[in-house]
């Protein structure tokens, strides 16, 4: 065991490679008239993600649950009493986030070689996937908070570089900035946790193993219950304070709509299978410090809960396509927060996982569509397309069914289980139960409302557009396809009623298991777990009906904005002009100095320039031309000069 | 019979100065129009030269109680020798390019230079008075050499009317003073009943001196003149003649303050005379107003010379506020400051000045600011020298005139004066905008296409010198004072 | 070896000045060589530091200059820890990178340039080495000179009054600090930094309180802390963009230099006494800064005013008095003296290029230069101190030490600093590399090999040391405390309990 | 017999008278007159002071005023000379013509 503990700093290391490579090649070429060879630079950009997938694989076989591979590879900052190292931790949670990230990584690379097809960014493009892949894989494979935040920061600079990635719509530029922003807010929280931590448990409060021990410890208790109460509390908030910008929770939220102005393998890999799931990811990784203060998981659960209404009813209303998945997105979030809030880490990290499947299924189908449709994201321009494009049309049916909870599907296995967690909840469980089942419906609703919207019905868009749509070159296809049947089968590993199917559970209760005692408290008898599945399918059912009934009467014309409807001024329930009451301060404060304050000192400093100059001309008039005044003048003030003195002396 | 034994090495220096002087002064008729520029300079270059060996020669002494030698005065004189040097190159080139046809000036300059030797030697209020007269009698010569110009007309006229009225006003404070202690000795004792006397013939002298000086209120005139005389002359008067004065001044000083038979002006000596507390007061007031006047004025000033003359005003102003640094502890004067910034001054100075002659083209008054532009390029060892001058000058370091400002402020700060020394370092920092000025316009990319200035091969070895004798005192302070 | 380091730059600068005139096309490799010459001697410094671990390097004393009317004697003495170290070498690295950058600009007139940019360099080692109070003030005060005289003749159009007002500002802001020092001799008789604080251990409160500002204020001008930051836009926008790099990337270190190798160690007690309100002061330069910065449009002075926010965070970080804040000031400082020296390097490419600083005026650069373009990105990333650069680190341990000494609330208000960073500097990204090329019909210029050569290295270092910061840490960490001048003196006992608030 | 202090006092008036004339009159010649009157005016009072002293003491304020009258003397040729040189120049000895360099 302790042998592949040498391995782990390779993981990382595998897609920086790639990336510094492929980043070199880029440089090279960029003075050409076309870029690189794309089969070769291709080839290179899905090598390494599949390298590091093969290579995680290889070792979650070795590694038996339960146990944990830890390699620190060097001292990182070595300041006085604070020490932060390059450490890996290889253990249950890691290996789920690290398998799917890996795997579903590689798998939209390859996709994005067919959809980028062309594009002079070619090369740039797959650099920048792969410097993502080494940020995400650092995030959770780091063993401390200082070398996750690297990786936490790395990934929202990725998002950055991928929004703005194509560099000559300055709107994207606009996007991208709004992203990093964002994060950058979320990001100071993170790191107030980290300081939070480190007064509190010292040393030992940035390693997670270290801190779990820490925690666990009977000698810290009275310190816990005492003056590190007040601590605890910060540091679980400033965490989760974190978690909202990255996973895109209220408040900070308002950004990844927009960044959808990014191509939609970004939007697929980044902005719903991973990235922004690693908000929950902290979360669980922290499950021991946010299960010691009740106030914030009742927080994190409220926000979770409010997030994912909120998101699915803006849902209801998005005509761009990848907007609506994208709020759809931010729903399925708010649901993992809220099963995290109820202390279900564990089923969290479920829905986590399943979520990744299907969501990366819907967006790299709507990616085909619009490939097919020459980059036409507005759903009123579309339908018909069943016909059009059939096997697209599939893949999003697999996905479609996930996301809404037919039984039998990832996505129903995942959720189902979510909700039966949240209504056993301690605190208010059956309402927050009834409100998540409320918006499992809307669910329904906007995502048929979408399907119809594309494909049934007749064809709305510019006819020659139709005339060129065409099915997706393979690299395009296999993903997809790959990904669909697991957003169809995932959720056997963890299916609640089939006995023995509890892979999944039994792998994390290793990490979270403590954690969820704790905050659940003894297991007590609930309804079974058939009723959950029944209202859950229900709920699915109805959804869809409504929708199907609804959006095949009524046909949005196609009239209108073309282009995606504005940069999340849609239906954001005010959550901008939410920011807004704090970007506009800021702005008018900065005029304010700059037009007030700074031209004070100016004129201060002129004002004393202006003095110098008054009082030499003053003195220069006195250096009068005639002999006889000076002669004056200097027998004169002498004469004065003595008598002063002589009368300051008698 | 005489004592030569210990007269002439004394006054071996001086004599070769004069005997330089009369040398030229002879050679003057023989020599062809053409040579007189080209040979002058260098007889009277070595004749400073031989002077400086011999300076280095003889030993510390008193003469009559007359005339004294000590290593403070031989390294004053030493540095006289350089200036002298200096001024000379600077005639040598200025004189050829107005063409001018007498020689005479190399002369006039050597013997105000003898002249200056003495006061600085002179213990003896008489022997003083000697020297300045010989020193400011060929100076009035020198100031009004281009008979055509107005401006140098003027600058005479001005010098001469009020330097022979102060030198009236010195020789009645030298009456006064003999009058109150029955010798022209400046150490000599006070006869009782005639304190007030003795008071005022100290006030005349004094004041006297400061005028040489050049202290406000008494500066009129150093504007004035140093615009008319024409650029090594300026050099010339503005760093020696500040030197005799000081020294003079110095000297009395020293012999007030504790009247004894000879006194060597760099130690620190105790405090035993009655005059200081009032004098105290007297110098603080002219040091200050020296400064206000020569870093204010100075300010809106576009012709070098005239910047320069401000300087020399602000310049008085700090060596004034000098003499009343303590030595060591107690109620003691150490003159040791006041003597390296007046050495530090004085080559700065000197180096400045030569060096503008050499720029400042044919015409008198073409050292305006705007005709500085773009020399720098052309003449790059030339500015560097006035750069390195001017820096000294604003007293900022790496320069000599570092070390002078911040030593006679620390003084002065030692002595409880807290308020004049800070208001003093606020004003250098005033004065640092012009002499900036100079440098920039010296460095600045020229506007329009200059004729090429030449300079004769002597300003280049005397500029070396001064600048290596700034670079040395700069790097090596304790070779002055101690 | 230190006076070997101390005199190269000056020799540099004699051995240029007597290239003679015909030849004056070698004063650029000339100047090269020796410059890279100097930097391998810092650079040999350090690794003496790295070598003996921390232990400083001093010289035999050697009595230079008595001050009159007081006991004290000035000694030519150089002393150099780790701090010492790495600031020479960020001052040699940016001379180097600065001469090379600027050789188009200047061409002609370049022998003087170079001169001048020597003397400058020559006189911040000076500021690093000198040991003896009045030395140190003497190099300090030997900075202006030539630093007016290359702005005044290479700058802008306004170069003259922004000359002057850089002057004004440094000499008159340093002239207390003149003051303090002749107090200094009077009292104690001893100017020897070592020395010192003993000596004025005995003053009463008032008067050692009073010699600390004196010399803050120095300092603050220098670096600058608001309110006297008005020359630095000014000097920063006119000033001819390579010295500005060093202007901002190292002389504006000595300010910081200053408060950590005197201010503070000379008169700690009095630190202590009055560390919060100058470290909120600190805070409050930085917000200023930024807040200013995000209005800006010359992209020089936007620049300027985020190194005043830099450097704000940085003396914040000082007066936390805290260990490990301390050695992250050290690291910021030599973070930002590359970043910003490597961001003012870029700025002066589209500048000759078009002409013009106004950010309006360029954009969509990231199409036309696409290498300038990844060049400036990256720069501006390792700018906003996103892990793994350098400047993170220094961040996270000035941040870090502000929550522990002063409390959760400043902490945030410093981390909102980190945020409004990241806002100007993102703005200024949108606005020259994206969006549609705003001057399409001329040819697209790119960044020339040998600036490539000269600017590479600086954002190398800056992920190099972010990754291995022990490189640097390894050798100050040690220093302090080994020796009287440094900080160690001036810590309050570990604040373990002053945590908790 | 005249009173010493009878002496000084004349002599002090003389030099007042001197100075003064230098100090009002615009005539460059009565300038130079004053001048004149104040150095002797410092002679007589050499003169006088010597009477207080004996032996050497006496001596020196008798040698004195002979120093000084031959540096009168020196002093006088140069102010005609001046006084030619700039008379050709302006054609005027009104000190109040000669007001060019100023401030």
């Amino acid at each position: 065991m302790i042998s592949q503990s040498n391995y782990l700093w390779i993981l990382p290391l595998l897609p920086l490679l790639g990336s510094a490579i492929l980043g070199a090649i880029a440089l090279a070429t960029s003075h050409h008239e076309k870029g690189a060879n794309e089969h070769r630079t291709g080839f290179l950009a899905v090598l390494f993600p599949a390298l590091a997938f093969i290579l995680t694989a290889f070792l979650s076989l070795q590694l038996e649950i339960g146990h944990s591979l830890r390699q620190v590879v060097a001292p990182w900052i070595v300041a006085d009493a604070i020490t932060v190292n390059f450490g890996f931790l290889f253990d249950d949670l890691s290996r789920i986030m690290l398998l799917f990230i890996t795997g579903i990584g590689s798998l939209i690379t390859l996709y994005s070689v067919g959809y980028m097809h062309g594009d002079r960014g070619f090369t740039r493009f797959m650099a920048y996937l792969n410097l993502f892949l080494f940020s995400m894989i650092t995030l959770v494979l780091a063993d401390n908070l200082v070398l996750t935040f690297l990786g936490w920061e790395g990934v929202g600079l990725c998002s950055y570089l991928l929004i703005g990635f194509w560099h000559k719509e300055a709107a994207n530029g606009a996007a991208a900035n709004k992203a990093f922003l964002v994060n950058r807010a979320g990001d100071l929280g993170f790191l107030l946790g980290i300081f939070a931590l480190m007064t509190l448990a010292g040393p030992a409060g940035i390693s997670y193993t270290e801190l779990r021990e820490w925690l666990h410890n009977p000698l810290n208790a009275e310190i816990l219950a005492g003056q590190g109460q007040v601590l605890v509390v910060l540091a679980a908030f400033f965490l989760f304070w974190g978690c909202t910008a990255k996973s895109a929770q209220i408040p900070l939220l308002t950004w990844l709509p927009d960044a959808m102005a990014g191509p939609t393998p970004v939007s697929a890999l980044i902005h719903a299978a991973t990235m922004v799931t690693s908000g929950v990811y902290l979360v669980t990784r922290m499950s021991d410090l946010f299960v010691l203060s009740p106030a914030i998981m009742h927080m994190i659960a409220f926000v979770g809960l409010g997030t994912a209404m909120w998101a699915a009813i803006s849902g209801l209303f998005q005509d761009d396509i990848k907007k609506v998945l994208a709020y759809s997105t931010v729903s399925q979030l708010g649901f993992m927060f809220l099963a995290a809030g109820c202390g279900a880490f564990d089923a969290a990290i479920f829905h986590v996982f399943t979520h990744a499947f299907f969501k990366a299924t819907l967006f790299l189908g709507a990616g085909s569509v619009i490939h097919a449709l020459a980059g036409e994201q507005d759903l009123r321009k579309m339908g018909g397309l069943a016909k059009t494009l059939p096997r697209t049309f599939l893949i999003l049916v697999f996905g479609w069914v996930s996301i809404i909870g037919i039984p039998g599907t990832a996505g129903f296995w995942s959720k189902d289980l979510l909700l039966e967690r949240v209504y056993n909840a301690p605190f208010m469980g059956h309402t927050l139960y009834y409100a998540a089942l409320a918006t499992a419906v809307l669910t329904a609703i906007y995502m048929t409302r979408m399907m119809v919207l594309a494909f049934m019905g007749k064809y709305r868009g510019d006819e020659h557009v139709k005339a060129h749509a065409h099915e997706s070159p393979w690299t395009m296809q296999l993903p997809m396809w790959i990904l669909a049947i697991g957003s169809l089968l995932a959720g056997f590993l963890w299916a609640g009623m089939i006995p023995g199917a509890d892979l999944f559970g039994r792998t994390l209760s290793s990490i979270v298991g403590d954690a969820q005692r704790i905050a659940v408290g003894a297991e007590h008898e609930g309804p079974s777990a058939f009723v959950f599945a029944v209202l859950g399918t229900a709920a699915a059912v109805i959804g869809l009906l409504t929708s199907f009934i609804i959006f095949t009467k009524f046909v949005p014309s196609p009239v209108g904005l073309p282009a995606p409807r504005g940069f999340g001024k849609v239906w954001t329930f005010a959550f901008d002009s939410l920011h807004a009451l704090f970007i506009k301060p800021t702005r008018a404060l900065a005029w304010v100095l700059q037009t007030i304050v700074q031209s004070l000192f100016e004129a201060l400093q002129n004002a004393i320039g202006l003095f110098a100059i008054q009082t030499s001309d003053l003195l220069r008039k006195l250096q009068s031309g005639s002999i006889r005044l000076q002669l004056g003048l200097s027998v004169g003030l002498t004469l004065l000069i003595a008598v002063a003195i002589l009368g300051r002396l008698f | 019979m005489l004592p030569f034994a210990d007269l002439f090495p004394n006054l071996l220096p001086t004599v070769i100065v004069a005997l330089g002087a009369l040398l030229s002064l002879a050679l003057e008729p023989i020599l062809s129009i053409a040579n007189k520029h080209r040979i002058l300079p260098w007889v009277a270059f070595a004749f400073l030269v031989g002077s400086a060996i011999s300076t280095m020669l003889i030993q510390p002494g008193v003469a009559y109680n007359i005339l004294a030698m000590d290593p403070t005065r031989s390294m004053l004189i030493l540095v006289l020798l350089v200036c002298g040097a200096l001024g000379i190159a600077g005639l040598a080139t200025q004189l050829p390019r107005t063409d001018f046809r007498g020689g005479e000036p190399y002369a006039l300059m050597l013997l105000s230079l003898t002249g200056v030797m003495l006061m600085v030697q002179s213990v003896d209020l008489l022997a003083l008075f000697v020297g300045m007269e010989l020193s400011a009698i060929p100076i009035y010569a020198l100031v009004g050499l281009h008979r055509q110009s107005t401006n140098a007309n003027e600058g005479l006229f001005k010098y001469f009317i009020t330097g022979s009225l102060f030198s009236a006003v010195f020789l009645y404070g030298a009456a006064l003073w003999y009058g109150s202690t029955g010798s022209t000795s400046m150490s000599a004792e006070v006869v009782n009943g005639r304190e007030a006397l003795h008071l005022l013939g100290f006030a005349f002298v004094v004041f006297a001196l400061l005028f040489k000086a050049g202290a406000a209120p008494l500066h009129f005139w150093v504007a004035d003149t140093y615009t008319g005389a024409s650029i090594p002359v300026t050099g010339f008067m503005s760093t020696t003649v500040k030197i005799g004065a000081f020294a003079g001044l110095g000297a009395f000083w020293l012999q007030v303050a504790a009247p004894s038979h000879f006194l060597d002006l760099g130690l620190p000596i105790q405090i035993t005379g009655s005059l200081p507390l009032l004098s105290l007061w007297i110098f603080v007031a002219i040091g200050l107003a020296s400064i206000v006047v020569g870093a204010f004025s100075g300010l809106g000033q576009t012709k070098a010379r005239r910047l320069m003359a401000f300087s020399a005003v602000a310049n008085a102003g700090y060596l004034v506020l000098a003499l009343l640094i303590p030595g060591t502890s107690g109620a003691s004067i150490g003159l040791s400051p006041l003597w390296f910034y007046l050495i530090a001054y004085a080559l700065s100075s000197a180096i400045v000045l030569a060096g503008l002659s050499a720029l400042a083209g044919t015409d008198e008054d073409d050292d305006s600011l705007g005709m500085l532009r773009g020399l720098g390029r052309q003449q790059p060892f030339l500015s560097a020298a006035i750069t390195l001058g001017l820096i000294s000058l604003a007293g900022l370091p790496p320069a000599a005139g570092f070390l002078a400002k911040f030593g006679i402020l620390a003084g002065l700060f030692s002595t409880g004066l807290v308020k004049t020394a800070a208001v003093a370092l606020l004003l250098a920092v005033v004065s640092f905008a012009y002499y900036f000025k100079i440098v920039v316009a010296i460095w600045q990319a020229p506007t329009k296409d200059i004729q090429p200035r030449s300079f004769p091969p002597i300003l280049g070895v005397t500029l070396v010198i001064g600048v290596f004798a700034l670079v040395a005192i700069s790097l090596m302070p304790s070779l002055v004072g101690r | 070896m230190l006076h070997l380091l101390l005199a190269s730059p000056f020799i540099a600068a004699l051995i240029i000045a007597l290239v003679p005139a015909k030849f004056s096309r070698i004063a650029f490799p000339l100047s090269l060589l020796l410059g890279s010459i100097i930097t391998i001697l810092s650079f040999i410094v350090v690794s003496n530091g790295a070598s003996s671990n921390g232990a400083p390097m001093a010289t035999e004393p050697f009595a230079w200059f008595h001050i009159p009317g007081t006991a004290a004697t000035v000694q030519y003495a150089l002393f150099s820890d780790g701090l010492s170290a790495w600031m020479n070498v960020l001052a040699s690295v940016l001379t180097l990178s600065a001469l090379w950058v600027s050789f188009s600009s200047v061409r002609e007139r370049f022998a003087m340039f170079a001169i001048s940019v020597f003397l400058m360099q020559g006189a911040l080692f000076g500021c690093f080495l000198a040991s003896d109070a009045v030395l140190f003030f003497l190099f300090f005060e030997a900075l202006v000179p030539p630093a007016a005289l290359l702005i005044a003749s290479f700058g802008g159009p306004g170069r003259k009054r922004a000359a002057i007002l850089f002057a004004a500002f440094t000499l008159i802001g340093s002239a207390p600090m003149a003051v303090a020092l002749w107090a200094i001799a009077t009292w104690t008789g001893t100017t020897d930094g070592t020395q010192i604080a003993h000596a004025v251990a005995s003053l009463p409160f008032v008067k050692v309180s009073l010699l600390f500002f004196a010399f803050a204020l120095a300092f603050a001008v220098k670096t600058p802390l608001l309110p006297f930051h008005g020359w630095q836009a000014e000097t920063y926008s006119e000033a001819p963009t390579g010295v500005t790099a060093i202007l901002s990337g190292a002389m504006a270190k000595v300010g910081v230099f200053g408060f950590l190798r005197w201010t503070i160690p000379l008169f700690p007690q009095v630190a202590l006494h009055y560390a919060l309100p100058i470290a909120l002061l600190g805070v409050a330069t930085m917000i200023y800064g930024s807040l200013v910065a995000l209005r800006q449009h010359d992209i020089k002075r936007l620049l300027a005013f985020s190194s005043l926010a830099h450097l704000g965070l940085a003396v914040a970080g000082c007066f936390t008095l805290y260990q490990s804040a301390i050695d992250g000031v050290v690291l910021m400082l030599i973070a930002h003296g590359f970043s910003a020296g490597a961001m003012f390097l870029l700025a002066s490419l589209p500048e000759r290029w078009s002409k013009t600083c106004n950010i309006s005026s360029f954009g969509g650069m990231a199409g036309r230069s696409p290498i300038f373009a990844v060049l400036f990105l990256v720069t501006c990333i390792a700018a906003v101190a996103v892990p793994p650069t350098l400047g993170f680190v220094g961040e996270f341990l000035i941040l870090q030490g502000i929550w522990q000494t002063m409390g959760p609330e400043i902490a945030l208000l410093a981390g909102l600093g980190a945020i409004l960073s990241a806002a100007y500097t993102l703005r200024l990204v949108q606005a020259m590399l994206f969006g549609k090329a705003s001057n399409e019909h001329e040819a697209a210029k790119e960044i020339s090999i040998g600036e490539m050569f000269a600017i590479v290295p600086l954002i190398v270092a800056l992920f190099v040391l972010g990754v291995a910061p022990s490189a640097v840490l390894r050798t100050i960490d040690p220093a302090v405390g080994k020796n009287p001048t440094a900080v160690a003196t001036a810590y309050p006992e570990k604040p373990s309990d002053a945590t908790l608030r | 017999m005249i009173d010493i202090l009878t002496v000084q006092i004349i002599a002090a008036l003389l030099f007042c008278i001197g100075v003064a004339v230098a100090l009002v009159r615009r005539n460059i010649f009565f300038v130079l007159m004053g001048v004149e009157l104040a150095l002797n005016a410092t002679n007589l009072s050499f003169i006088g002071f010597s009477r207080t002293f004996s032996g050497s003491a006496s001596m020196v304020g008798q040698i004195v005023p002979l120093f000084s009258i031959a540096v009168a003397a020196a002093e006088a040729c140069v102010g005609l000379a001046m006084v030619i040189l700039i008379f050709r120049a302006r054609e005027s000895l009104d000190s109040e013509s000669f007001t060019s360099l100023k401030e």
